[in-house]
């Protein structure tokens, strides 16, 4: 056989065989990962909106989703929005949840994050950040109280602690979620939040 | 062609030509992915897997290749098995999917497995491709053991997730960041030319 | 008064006070004298005696074969004992001229002087200090003739007396200017006529403020001037010298009369007049017995060839823990293995002391005094340690076929590393291969 | 002829009295001050951080000689004392005791002999264990205490330059006072609050020619122009270069760091280069970077250029025409 030609078999051969066993991968695992992808946002919504049974993808752009959240009987709990920005070495990925009048905040979750470990990190970690987020009034910009108190009691309605050591990392999740807040209440307001026209997870 | 015997192909991957103390390859994942032993390790599954497979496909149509489109070939091999392992991870560890993110992909470039292929398989058996390549994955795989768990017993005080190290006991956080892995494989390579040299010097005398 | 000086350079201790109030002493010739046919820069002089000679006080015993050379003259009258290799100061044993004196010094009928120097002719003069076996007295020992033959592309228009004597413990030619300040101006306006050049300027040190003073008062027929300089450490070498009277700069690889100028020692400066006005070839030098190793620290007038251990018995002998004899400077000395040297054209000092076991070396530390003290602008800690690790076309190209060997560099560092060792052997290394290269 | 027992050797043979360990112990005396101003402020806590330092400095160095058989007095050539006090004197001063002994361990074994010891090491062996606590529990290292002479019942304290990145200090007009900052009486690391105290040391080095006066001067410079460009343009948000020259490690950093003879440059002209870039490093780091105090980073960055520097950096020979 020409070498050229039996170049061109012999690529195609392997790349023939490679495609093949390719797909047949693909056709085994493509569910599943798809199964994955979703079940890490539910978790989150779950998280953020506490009492979600269901949700619903209600308005999708560029880093930045909102999901409506129902309970067993299809009453609305509030929203779930999944948001990212630029922390203080890689992008932060977020979750948190309002109430349906975007008033009170729920919770929030770190998605994903790159901070510096045992510093910036901290804004994963329930007892140095997330928890005086729980139940903050959102009618007005949240802000960050500095330096840091010792208890949420001494922290005003608006207020959130910041990491003792990290004011960077806190201050660049303040940012996504007020930013994500005043992007919300806009979308609501045009009337894109409109539920029950989106796709049931 | 190799003429060892077939232990001596297996053991030489473990120290004489360990992949990463004495060859200084794939050196990417050996720095990216040891911030923790379950990441180590996993790599290093995922990266034996393609090893051995790739070696034993190479040494088995190793005849039928044009030496012209003997690289072509061997990378599209490699990359069916990265896929195959990337997609297998994903599917069924998606937290340590995540975890080593683009490294998994990355095995394709891994110095390793390419090496090995135009290195040995393309000139040996497939049975003996099959033993130097589980040696050499043998030798990867301990390699990065042993720097994830130096990484994550003093960067986070556990080992495997474990807590291992007292309450006294205060991570050094920049173990589980790239400064550390550069460290401590520095101090690694280090200690592995000195065991060298001292072998060395005792066969010698 | 503005005080000249040139870049960087050190000041170490000077220890002239030993001997520079002490007038320069003839020491009587002794019974033997070794007379060396290899004394100066250039090729060895052919005997022109042998064993059995009779030979008269100031006898041409060796004759230069090339340009780059010296004639030798015996410093006694006596007869010739043996022509063959003696220990010399230099290192390696050489052949020597050895002279039992008869004590009378009979005199050599072509010791014969003229009574009008200054009327000769530029070519004449040169040839009366070639015939007289001239060198230059301040220790490199460069033919004098040599320095007075100007290329015919190179206008020459200073005359330089060199009357720093900036090694320390040194005062022979402190004394040489003080006592002999005409023969020393005069034997500069040979120098100048022999050359061409317009004018003569004396440089001294303002550490011998005296002999300044008393040349300053001195009327002169000739464009004499006397300038005075900062005291520092190696303000003598040629080039930096230069660099301090005249802010002219000797490009690299070059020499004086690229720029212009003939630099002299004050000795050779004398010699050069003693030989011209008096016939009277080198066979004696002043020189500096000094040092804490010495009971009577002197300067002397010796005969060439005199045993050093002839000279230090004149200064009261040897102090016995004396464990360093030194020939030239403290600075860019030899170290002598034994006093039975003799003393050579180059002598310009023997010097004795005693010194404990040196300190340790450290690693450099990069304080980078060798850099702020060098002479000639180099970086020394760099190129010794292209030394080293053998980058010798580094070390060239960062300049160290520059190197004077001074010494600054080595006396002003804290790690005690012997820089000037290093470099030394960097040189010859490289100079060694260029040879090899070219052959 | 027998030997006669005459020292032979190569010229010269006088010596300047400097040694290695005399400069270095100058150095080590010129730190007395700041370490007196230390006791003050910090007390006992003070005390304990330098004698942990010394220890494991010590006690490291000493391995390693033992180790690669060096002679054993290099110990004592003063080098090991001085990376000690340097190191505490960066530390913060409720560091707890392991953390300080690691960063001891870490600069001598890391920042110095590994490299081969003495005069071999590319970096600043105080900044390297204090970089390597920098980033190995970053907490601890930015955890300030008051100083004893302040009564403040808060148990963190933020130091001036951390004040006025985070805490928006300019313009809330709580700005550490100069007066504050000259004397010492401010949070911060053990030995870099009192500008009064490091400035008697350094004018002592400066004085006995024991540092190269470039290095500070072009540190200062660059640093001032830098800081002045801004300040000038809007002096309402950035601070003054003179509250730059005092607040946080600066001065220590200028005077007794970056003039470390074996991390900085040989050559004259390269001091001024090395200065300048760390002087404008600190500059940007304190006025843009995420960090309120760039030092360290500055220094030992800047370090790294030593060697390219030397090479490019060699002075003109004695009639090499300009140029060539």
């Amino acid at each position: 056989m020409n070498l050229s030609v039996r170049m061109v078999v012999v690529l195609t051969a392997v790349g023939l065989i490679s495609g093949g066993l390719l797909s047949v991968v693909n056709l085994l695992t493509a569910e599943r990962i798809e199964l994955n992808r979703l079940k890490e946002i539910e978790d989150a919504i779950t998280q953020v909106v506490p009492g979600t049974v269901s949700s619903q993808k209600l308005y999708e752009e560029d880093k930045f989703t909102v999901y409506a959240s129902k309970d067993a009987s299809g009453q609305e709990l509030g929203y779930a929005v999944y948001a990212s920005g630029t922390g203080f070495q890689d992008i932060i990925v977020l979750m948190f949840g309002t109430d349906p009048a975007i008033e009170t905040i729920n919770s929030l979750t770190i998605l994903e994050q790159k901070e510096t470990p045992g510093l910036g990190a901290k804004i994963t970690d329930q007892q140095a950040f997330l928890r005086y987020w729980k139940g903050k009034d959102i009618r007005q910009p949240l802000t960050l109280r500095k330096p840091a108190v010792g208890s949420p009691e001494e922290l005003g309605a608006t207020e959130v602690n910041t990491i003792t050591g990290a004011t960077i990392s806190s201050d660049k999740v303040m940012g996504v979620v007020n930013l994500s807040l005043e992007r919300l209440r806009q979308i609501k307001q045009e009337g894109k939040l409109a539920s029950g026209d989106g796709h049931v997870n | 062609m190799s003429t060892k015997s077939l232990s001596a192909e297996y053991l030489k991957g473990l120290w004489d030509e360990n992949p990463v103390f004495r060859q200084l390859l794939g050196m990417c994942p050996v720095l990216a992915v040891t911030n923790a032993v379950i990441n180590g390790i996993a790599m290093g599954l995922a990266a034996s897997f393609v090893l051995i497979l790739s070696s034993v496909v190479v040494a088995s149509i190793k005849k039928l290749i044009p030496t012209q489109v003997r690289i072509a070939s061997y990378i599209v091999v490699i990359a069916t098995f990265v896929t195959v392992a990337d997609r297998f991870m994903a599917a069924y560890f998606p937290p340590i999917s995540k975890a080593l993110g683009p490294y998994i992909p990355l095995i394709v470039v891994n110095c390793i497995i390419l090496g090995r292929q135009e290195a040995f398989s393309s000139r040996n058996s497939v049975g003996r491709s099959f033993i130097d390549a589980l040696g050499m994955s043998t030798g990867f795989v301990l390699a990065l053991l042993v720097l994830s768990s130096i990484r994550e017993i003093l960067g986070a005080g556990t080992f495997l997730g474990m807590q291992v190290m007292g309450s006294w006991f205060k991570p050094w956080i920049i173990m589980i960041l790239p400064a550390g892995a550069f460290i401590t494989l520095g101090i690694l390579l280090g200690i592995a030319l000195l065991v060298e040299q001292k072998t060395r010097e005792r066969r010698a005398s | 008064m503005q005080k000249k000086t040139f870049h960087h350079g050190i000041h170490p201790p000077e220890h002239k006070h030993f001997t520079e109030t002490k007038k320069l002493e003839p020491l009587p010739a002794p019974d033997k004298v070794f007379i060396p046919l290899h004394q100066h820069f250039g090729a060895p002089a052919k005997p022109l005696v042998k064993k059995g000679d009779e030979v008269l006080l100031g006898q041409k015993i060796g004759k230069s074969p090339v340009l780059f050379s010296a004639s030798v003259h015996s410093s006694v009258s006596g007869k010739v004992l043996s022509v063959d290799g003696y220990a010399h100061p230099l290192g390696k044993p050489v052949t020597t001229v050895t002279v039992s004196n008869d004590g009378e010094d009979r005199l050599a009928p072509e010791t014969q002087g003229h009574e009008n120097p200054f009327s000769l002719s530029a070519e004449d003069i040169r040839a009366r200090v070639k015939e007289a076996g001239i060198v230059g007295l301040g220790g490199a020992a460069f033919p004098a003739a040599v320095k007075l033959n100007p290329p015919k592309d190179k206008a020459v228009d200073t005359v330089i007396i060199n009357g720093c004597e900036c090694e320390p413990m040194l005062t022979a030619d402190h004394r040489i200017m003080l006592e002999y300040p005409d023969d020393v101006i005069q034997g500069a306006e040979l120098v100048r006529i022999a050359t061409g050049a317009q004018r003569i300027i004396v440089g001294i040190e303002d550490n011998k403020l005296d002999v300044y003073k008393q040349l300053r008062q001195r009327d002169y027929a000739f464009p004499v001037e006397i300038s005075l300089l900062k005291t520092k450490y190696p303000q003598g070498a040629e080039k930096n010298l230069i660099a301090a009277l005249l802010k002219r700069e000797v490009p690299r690889g070059g020499l004086p009369f690229d720029v212009g100028v003939v630099v002299q020692n004050v000795g050779t400066a004398k010699a050069v007049w003693d030989a011209v006005a008096h016939g009277k070839p080198l066979y004696e030098r002043a020189l500096t017995v000094s040092g804490s190793g010495i009971a009577e620290p002197k300067n002397l007038m010796v005969r060439i060839g005199t045993p050093f251990q002839a000279v230090i018995d004149h200064c009261g002998g040897l102090k016995e823990q004396s464990n360093l004899v030194v020939m030239g400077g403290p600075m860019m000395g030899l170290t002598q293995w034994t006093t039975q040297v003799p003393v050579i054209k180059g002598t310009s000092g023997i010097l004795v002391w005693s010194e404990e076991k040196p300190a340790r070396e450290y690693n450099c530390i990069g304080c980078a005094r060798c850099v702020g003290h060098c002479p000639m602008g180099l970086v020394p800690t760099q190129l010794m340690k292209f030394i080293k690790y053998d980058a010798l076309a580094d070390a060239e190209s960062a300049g160290i076929l520059d190197c004077v060997e001074c010494g600054s560099c080595q006396y002003s560092c804290p790690a005690r590393i012997p820089l000037v060792h290093w470099l030394r052997l960097g040189k010859n290394k490289i100079i060694s291969e260029k040879r090899k290269k070219s052959a | 002829m027998t030997d006669t027992g005459f020292l032979l050797r190569s010229s010269p043979h006088l010596k300047a009295r400097d040694s290695v360990p005399k400069i270095m112990y100058a150095v080590v005396i010129s730190l007395m001050p700041a370490m007196a101003a230390s006791f003050y402020f910090f007390r006992l806590k003070a005390l304990a951080v330098y004698l942990i330092c010394l220890a494991g400095c010590l006690a490291t160095e000493a391995v390693f000689l033992r180790v690669r058989k060096k002679p054993m007095s290099s110990l004592w050539d003063g080098s090991a004392v001085i990376t000690a006090l340097l190191l505490a004197m960066t530390l913060p001063p409720d560091l707890s005791w392991d953390i300080v002994l690691i960063g001891s361990v870490i600069a001598i074994a890391l920042g110095k002999q590994v490299f081969g010891g003495l005069g071999n090491n590319i970096f600043n062996p105080a900044l390297v264990g204090r970089a390597f606590l920098q980033v190995a529990f970053p907490v601890a290292m930015t955890t300030w205490s008051p100083p004893a002479t302040l009564v403040i019942d808060t148990v963190t304290y933020a130091t001036p330059l951390g004040n006025l990145k985070f805490q928006g200090a300019l313009a809330q007009g709580t700005l550490t006072p100069l007066s504050d900052l000259f004397w010492g009486n401010t949070g911060g690391c053990l030995g870099e609050t009192s500008s009064l105290a490091l400035l008697l040391g350094a004018a002592f080095l400066l004085f006995r020619k024991t540092i190269d006066w470039r290095i500070p001067a072009g540190a200062i410079l660059a640093l001032g122009a830098f800081t002045g460009i801004f300040w000038l343009t809007s002096p309402q948000e950035y601070a003054s270069p003179l509250f730059h020259f005092l607040a946080g490690g600066f001065i220590l950093g200028a005077f007794f760091m970056a003039p470390d003879m074996v991390t900085s440059p040989i050559t004259p002209t390269g001091a001024w280069i090395y200065a300048s870039g760390i002087g404008l490093m600190v500059g940007l780091i304190r006025l843009f970077g995420g960090f309120p105090e760039g030092v360290m980073f500055s220094i030992l960055f800047m370090n790294t250029f030593v060697p390219i520097i030397n090479r490019y950096t060699r002075p003109r020979i004695l009639g090499q025409r300009r140029g060539t």
